[in-house]
C-alpha cells in the first residue's frame, strides 16, 4: 500500500463515517458535523492528490482546499443560524419533527 | 508510510467515529475537534503546512466553537432520553458501509494510482500567495463575496424577531 | 566576544548534540528546546506572579509580598521567593471534582489549555538564531494554535456543571473571538509590509538602523496604531483587566475555573500566564523589533536579553493597567471591539498599503498620520456618543 | 478625545507606584511582626485577673463570687470556689477561686464581666497575639495565665486603672475606718460592758456594723 492509497483509504473511511452519521442521527447539529466530516474527507483527497500527483507546483489541489475551507466556514455559519432559527420556532432541533416547510 | 502517519490516521478516524456515535452532543463536538486536529496533522505530513494551519484555525478555532455555541443555544447539551437515531438508521449504516467498500476497493485496485512517491513539493506561503493573487484571483474574490453574503445571511436568520410591545431598551 | 555571548545557547545546543549519533540529533535537539521553553517561561511566570502582587501593592501604597526569600535562611530577596510556597500550596491542595461534572472533559480541559499555549512558543524568535521551528507560516501557526485555547475554555466551563463556569466560559469565548479579529488584522499590516509570515524574517526586517535608531514597526504611523490595537486585543485575549469579565470574581466567582482546585487550577493559572507571555512575545516580534536593540550603539547586548527585557517591560505595563482600570461591562467590551477596534484595524491596513506604495519621504508620514488621526477622532467620537455619563439612575426591583 | 482619561488614571497610579518607594509616609501599612502600631487606650481583647502586690496567689482580688460566671453571655468563665478562706486586701477573710478558667475561643470580648465585677478584679487585656497550635488547651486560659499584676493594668489603661485604684483605696480606707470605728466601738462597748455588765444586753445591736451600702462610684 502506498502513501497515497493510505490517504485515500483514510479519506474514504472518514467519508463513510460522516455519511453514516449524517444519515442516521436525529439531531440537526450532528448532521451538520457529519457534513463537515465528509467535506474534510474530500479535502484530504485533494491534498493527497496534490502531494502525490504529477504537477504539485501548479498548486491547484492546495488552493482548492483553501477555497473549500472558506466555503465550509460559510456553510457552517448559515447552517447553524438555520438550526437556531428552527429551534426558536419549533423548540426542537430534532430533524424527525421538522418535516414541514410550513412554519 | 511512517508510524506518525498511521497514528494520526487512527486518531482522526477514532475522533470522527466518536463524533458520530456519542450520545452527548458536546462530546460529539469535542470529538469532532479531535478529528479535525488529526486531519490537520495529516496535512502537515503531506507537506501542506499552510493548509494544516488553516485547518486548525478554521475548524478547531472557529467551526468547533460555532457548533458548541449552537448546541448550547438550542439547549441540547444534555444526553437525550430517547433514541438518538432516525427510524431508518439500519439502511443508512448499510449504505455508508457499501460506499466505503466500494471506495476502498477502487482505491486498492485502481491502476491510475501512481506507485512511486514523488519528492515533496514546495508550497511556501509566497507561492500560495502568488497563486492566489494571479491565477486564482477571481475565485478568491468570489469566495470573499460568498463569505460576506453568508455572514449577512447568518446574522439575519439568527436575528431575534422584534416583537411589537417590547420595551424600548433599558435606560442607561 | 559579544557575538559569542549572544550565540551562547545556540553554540551550547550544537555542542551538546554533536556527541550524539546522527539519527538521534534532531530528536534530542527538539527535546532540549522543549526543556528550554518549559524551564524559562514557567520561571518567568513564577517571577511575574510575585512581581504582579508587588507592583499592585505599590500602586495601592502597600508593600506587597516581601517576606519569603530563600527557605531556611534569613535572606528575604524582597519577597521574590514567594512563588515557592505558593506553588507548593497549590500543588498539594485537594483536587476537588464536582459530582455532577463531566469527569473526563473536566480533567482534560487544563491539559488542552496548556498544550497550544506551549506550542505557540515554538515559532517565537527569542534571540538571534533562536527560533525553535522556523515555520514559513509561523504567524499563521501562532494564531491557529491560539484558537485551540477557546476549546479548552469551553471544555472547562461546560464540564463543571456550574452556571458561573458556563457563563464565564461563554463570556471568555465571545470575548476571545471578538478580539481575535482586531488582533489578526493588526498583525496583517506587518505581514503586508514585510511580505512574509515568517517571524524571524519579520524581526530581520526591523534590524536596520537609520541615525542609530532601529526600524521598528512601532516607529511608523501604521505600526503605532497596529501596536496599540494589538496591545489592547492581547489584553483581552489573555483575559487581563480591564477585559477580565470571564473571571470577574465579583460577579461570577472565577469564571470557567470556578470548579477547579489544586493542581488543575495551577495548570490553568500557568496556561493563562504563559499565553499572556506568548502573545506579548508575538507583539514584540511584530512591532517592537523582536530581539533587536532600539539604538545601534546597544547592539552588543545579547539578543535574548533584549527579548526578555521587552517582555518584562510589557508585562509591567499589563500589571500597571490592571492596577488602574476598572472592569468593562459586556456591552462596552463588544462595542469597543466591533465599533472601534475593527474599523480602525481595517483603516490601518489601508494606511499600511499607502505607506508601502508611497515614496519614502516626509509626505507619507503626513498622509498616513492624517488618515489615522482623523479615523481615530471620528471613531472615538462615535464610540463616546450615546454614552450618558451623567448622574447614575438606579432602578429598583418592583 | 478617546483615551484621555485612561492616560490620566495611569499617571495617578504611576505616581502612587513610584511615590511609595520615595516617601515612606505614603505607605499606610506597617511591617507587622517587627513594627506595631500604637494601640488605642480603650482597646480590649480578652479579660484577665488583677492582683496586688508581688505574689499573685496571695494578692488576687477575685473572691469567687461567680457573678461574672453567671453574667457571661457565651458562658466562657468557669469558677470553682474554695472551701477555706484567706484574708483579702482589707484583711477580711474571703473565699478565693480554686479554679478560674476563661475559654478565649468562646469569649466574645463583651466586657460584661468587667462591668458586673464588684471587686475590680477582672479587667480587659489588650494582648492580641494569642495564636496557638493547640486549639483546645491552648485557648483555655487558667488562673495562673490570667493573673496579671496591677502595675501591668496601670501601664495598659492608666486612666481606668487610676479609677479602679481610687475605688479600692476608698474601699480600703472605709474598711480601715470601719475597723477603727469597730475597734473603738468595741473598746467602748467593752468599757460599757464592763461598766454596765449588770445592765440589760439590749444595747448590743448598736455595736453591729453599719449597713453595707456600696460607696458611690467616683465619676
Amino acid at each position: 500500500m502506498t502513501a497515497l492509497q493510505a490517504c485515500l483509504l483514510i479519506s474514504a473511511f472518514l467519508f463513510a463515517i460522516g455519511f453514516a452519521g449524517a444519515v442516521t442521527r436525529r439531531h440537526a447539529i450532528l448532521v451538520l458535523i457529519g457534513i463537515e466530516l465528509m467535506l474534510n474527507a474530500a479535502n484530504l483527497n485533494l491534498i493527497a492528490f496534490w502531494r502525490f500527483g504529477p504537477h504539485p507546483e501548479a498548486l491547484t489541489g492546495f488552493i482548492f482546499v483553501l477555497f473549500s475551507m472558506a466555503m465550509a466556514g460559510a456553510e457552517a455559519a448559515v447552517g447553524l443560524a438555520l438550526i437556531i432559527a428552527i429551534y426558536r420556532h419549533k423548540k426542537t432541533s430534532n430533524l424527525d419533527e421538522v418535516k414541514e416547510l410550513k412554519g | 508510510m511512517s508510524p506518525f502517519f498511521i497514528i494520526t490516521g487512527i486518531v482522526t478516524l477514532l475522533g470522527a467515529a466518536f463524533a458520530m456515535s456519542l450520545r452527548n452532543l458536546v462530546h460529539c463536538a469535542l470529538a469532532m475537534a479531535v478529528a479535525f486536529s488529526g486531519i490537520a496533522a495529516l496535512y502537515l505530513q503531506l507537506d501542506a503546512q499552510f493548509v494544516g494551519f488553516a485547518e486548525i484555525l478554521v475548524y478547531v478555532g472557529a467551526i468547533a466553537i460555532l457548533i458548541v455555541f449552537a448546541i448550547l443555544l438550542t439547549r441540547s447539551g444534555e444526553a437525550p432520553e430517547k433514541s438518538v437515531l432516525t427510524s431508518g438508521w439500519m439502511a443508512g449504516i448499510a449504505v455508508s458501509a457499501m460506499v466505503f467498500t466500494m471506495l476502498g476497493w477502487a482505491v486498492l485496485n485502481s491502476s491510475a494510482i501512481p506507485k512511486e512517491t514523488p519528492p515533496a513539493p514546495v508550497a511556501t506561503v509566497k507561492n500560495v500567495g502568488d497563486a492566489l493573487m494571479t491565477k486564482f484571483v477571481l475565485p478568491l474574490e468570489i469566495i470573499g463575496l460568498v463569505l460576506t453574503a453568508a455572514m449577512i445571511g447568518a446574522v439575519i436568520i439568527a436575528l431575534k424577531e422584534e416583537s411589537k410591545n417590547e420595551n424600548p431598551g433599558r435606560k442607561s | 566576544m559579544f557575538d559569542k555571548l549572544d550565540q551562547i545557547f545556540v553554540t551550547a545546543l550544537h555542542w551538546l548534540v554533536s556527541f550524539l549519533p546522527e539519527g538521534l540529533r534532531p530528536f534530542v535537539s527538539a527535546l532540549i528546546c522543549i526543556a528550554f521553553v518549559m524551564s524559562v517561561f514557567p520561571g518567568v511566570f513564577a517571577l511575574t506572579t510575585v512581581l504582579e502582587r508587588k507592583i499592585l501593592g505599590r500602586i495601592q501604597n502597600r508593600y506587597g509580598p516581601n517576606r519569603v526569600g530563600i527557605p531556611f535562611t534569613k535572606i528575604r530577596l524582597c519577597g521574590f521567593g514567594q512563588f515557592i510556597p505558593d506553588g507548593i500550596k497549590s500543588l498539594t491542595k485537594e483536587d476537588i471534582v464536582p459530582r455532577a461534572a463531566d469527569k473526563v472533559v473536566h480533567f482534560l480541559a487544563p491539559v488542552v489549555m496548556l498544550i497550544p499555549v506551549l506550542l505557540s512558543y515554538s515559532v517565537l524568535p527569542f534571540g538571534k538564531n533562536m527560533t525553535i521551528t522556523d515555520y514559513d507560516a509561523g504567524l499563521l501557526f501562532f494564531f491557529a494554535v491560539g484558537g485551540a485555547v477557546e476549546v479548552s475554555v469551553f471544555m472547562a466551563g461546560w464540564s463543571s456543571r456550574n452556571k458561573y463556569s458556563l457563563l464565564g466560559a461563554m463570556r471568555a469565548i465571545a470575548q476571545m473571538v471578538s478580539y481575535e479579529i482586531p488582533l489578526i488584522l493588526s498583525a496583517v499590516t506587518v505581514v503586508m509590509v514585510v511580505g512574509s509570515l515568517n517571524l524571524s524574517e519579520i524581526v530581520q526586517h526591523q534590524n536596520n538602523y537609520t541615525f542609530g535608531i532601529a526600524h521598528w514597526h512601532v516607529f511608523t504611523p501604521w505600526g503605532l496604531v497596529g501596536f496599540v490595537l494589538f496591545f489592547i486585543a492581547s489584553l483581552a485575549e489573555s483575559n487581563r483587566t480591564p477585559f477580565d469579565l470571564p473571571e470577574a470574581e465579583s460577579e461570577i466567582i472565577a469564571g470557567y475555573f470556578t470548579e477547579y482546585s489544586g493542581f488543575k487550577f495551577a495548570l490553568f493559572f500557568l496556561g493563562e500566564y504563559l499565553g499572556m507571555f506568548a502573545i506579548i512575545g508575538l507583539g514584540i516580534t511584530l512591532f517592537l523589533g523582536g530581539w533587536t536593540s532600539p539604538v545601534s550603539f546597544l547592539t552588543w547586548i545579547p539578543s535574548y536579553v533584549w527579548f526578555l527585557s521587552k517582555l518584562m517591560a510589557i508585562v509591567f505595563v499589563f500589571i500597571w493597567i490592571r492596577g488602574t482600570l476598572p472592569r468593562l461591562r459586556m456591552d462596552q467590551l463588544m462595542n469597543f471591539a466591533w465599533k472601534f477596534m475593527l474599523p480602525l484595524a481595517l483603516i490601518n491596513i489601508l494606511v499600511a498599503g499607502i505607506w508601502h506604495y508611497m515614496a519614502a519621504d516626509w509626505q507619507r508620514w503626513l498622509v498616513c498620520s492624517a488618515i489615522i488621526f482623523g479615523a481615530y477622532a471620528i471613531l472615538g467620537r462615535g464610540l463616546m456618543q450615546n454614552q450618558n455619563f451623567g448622574k447614575r439612575i438606579y432602578r429598583y426591583a418592583e | 478625545m478617546l483615551g484621555e482619561q485612561i492616560i490620566k488614571g495611569m499617571a495617578v497610579t504611576a505616581r502612587n507606584f513610584f511615590g511609595s518607594y520615595v516617601s515612606k509616609d505614603r505607605l499606610t501599612t506597617v511591617q507587622y511582626p517587627e513594627e506595631h502600631l500604637a494601640q488605642k487606650e480603650n482597646t480590649r481583647q480578652f479579660p484577665f485577673l488583677v492582683y496586688d502586690g508581688e505574689d499573685w496567689e496571695k494578692g488576687l482580688r477575685c473572691v469567687a463570687c461567680q457573678i461574672c460566671e453567671k453574667e457571661c453571655p457565651p458562658k466562657c468563665i468557669y469558677i470553682v470556689k474554695s472551701r477555706d478562706k484567706k484574708p483579702d486586701y482589707k484583711g477580711q477573710p474571703q473565699i478565693y477561686p480554686l479554679t478560674f478558667d476563661i475559654d478565649i475561643s468562646v469569649c466574645m470580648s463583651c466586657q460584661i464581666c468587667v462591668e458586673v465585677c464588684p471587686f475590680e478584679s477582672i479587667k480587659m487585656d489588650t494582648k492580641f497575639e494569642l495564636s496557638t497550635a493547640d486549639r483546645f488547651g491552648g485557648l483555655l486560659l487558667t488562673k495562673d495565665q490570667l493573673a496579671k499584676p496591677n502595675s501591668y493594668y496601670q501601664q495598659m489603661h492608666p486612666h481606668d486603672a487610676a479609677e479602679s485604684d481610687a475605688v479600692i483605696a476608698a474601699e480600703k480606707a472605709k474598711a480601715e475606718a470601719k475597723a477603727k470605728a469597730a475597734a473603738e466601738a468595741k473598746v467602748k462597748a467593752d468599757a460599757e460592758a464592763k461598766a454596765k455588765a449588770a445592765a440589760a444586753a439590749a444595747t448590743a445591736p448598736l455595736a453591729a456594723p453599719a449597713p453595707t451600702t456600696p460607696p458611690p462610684a467616683p465619676k
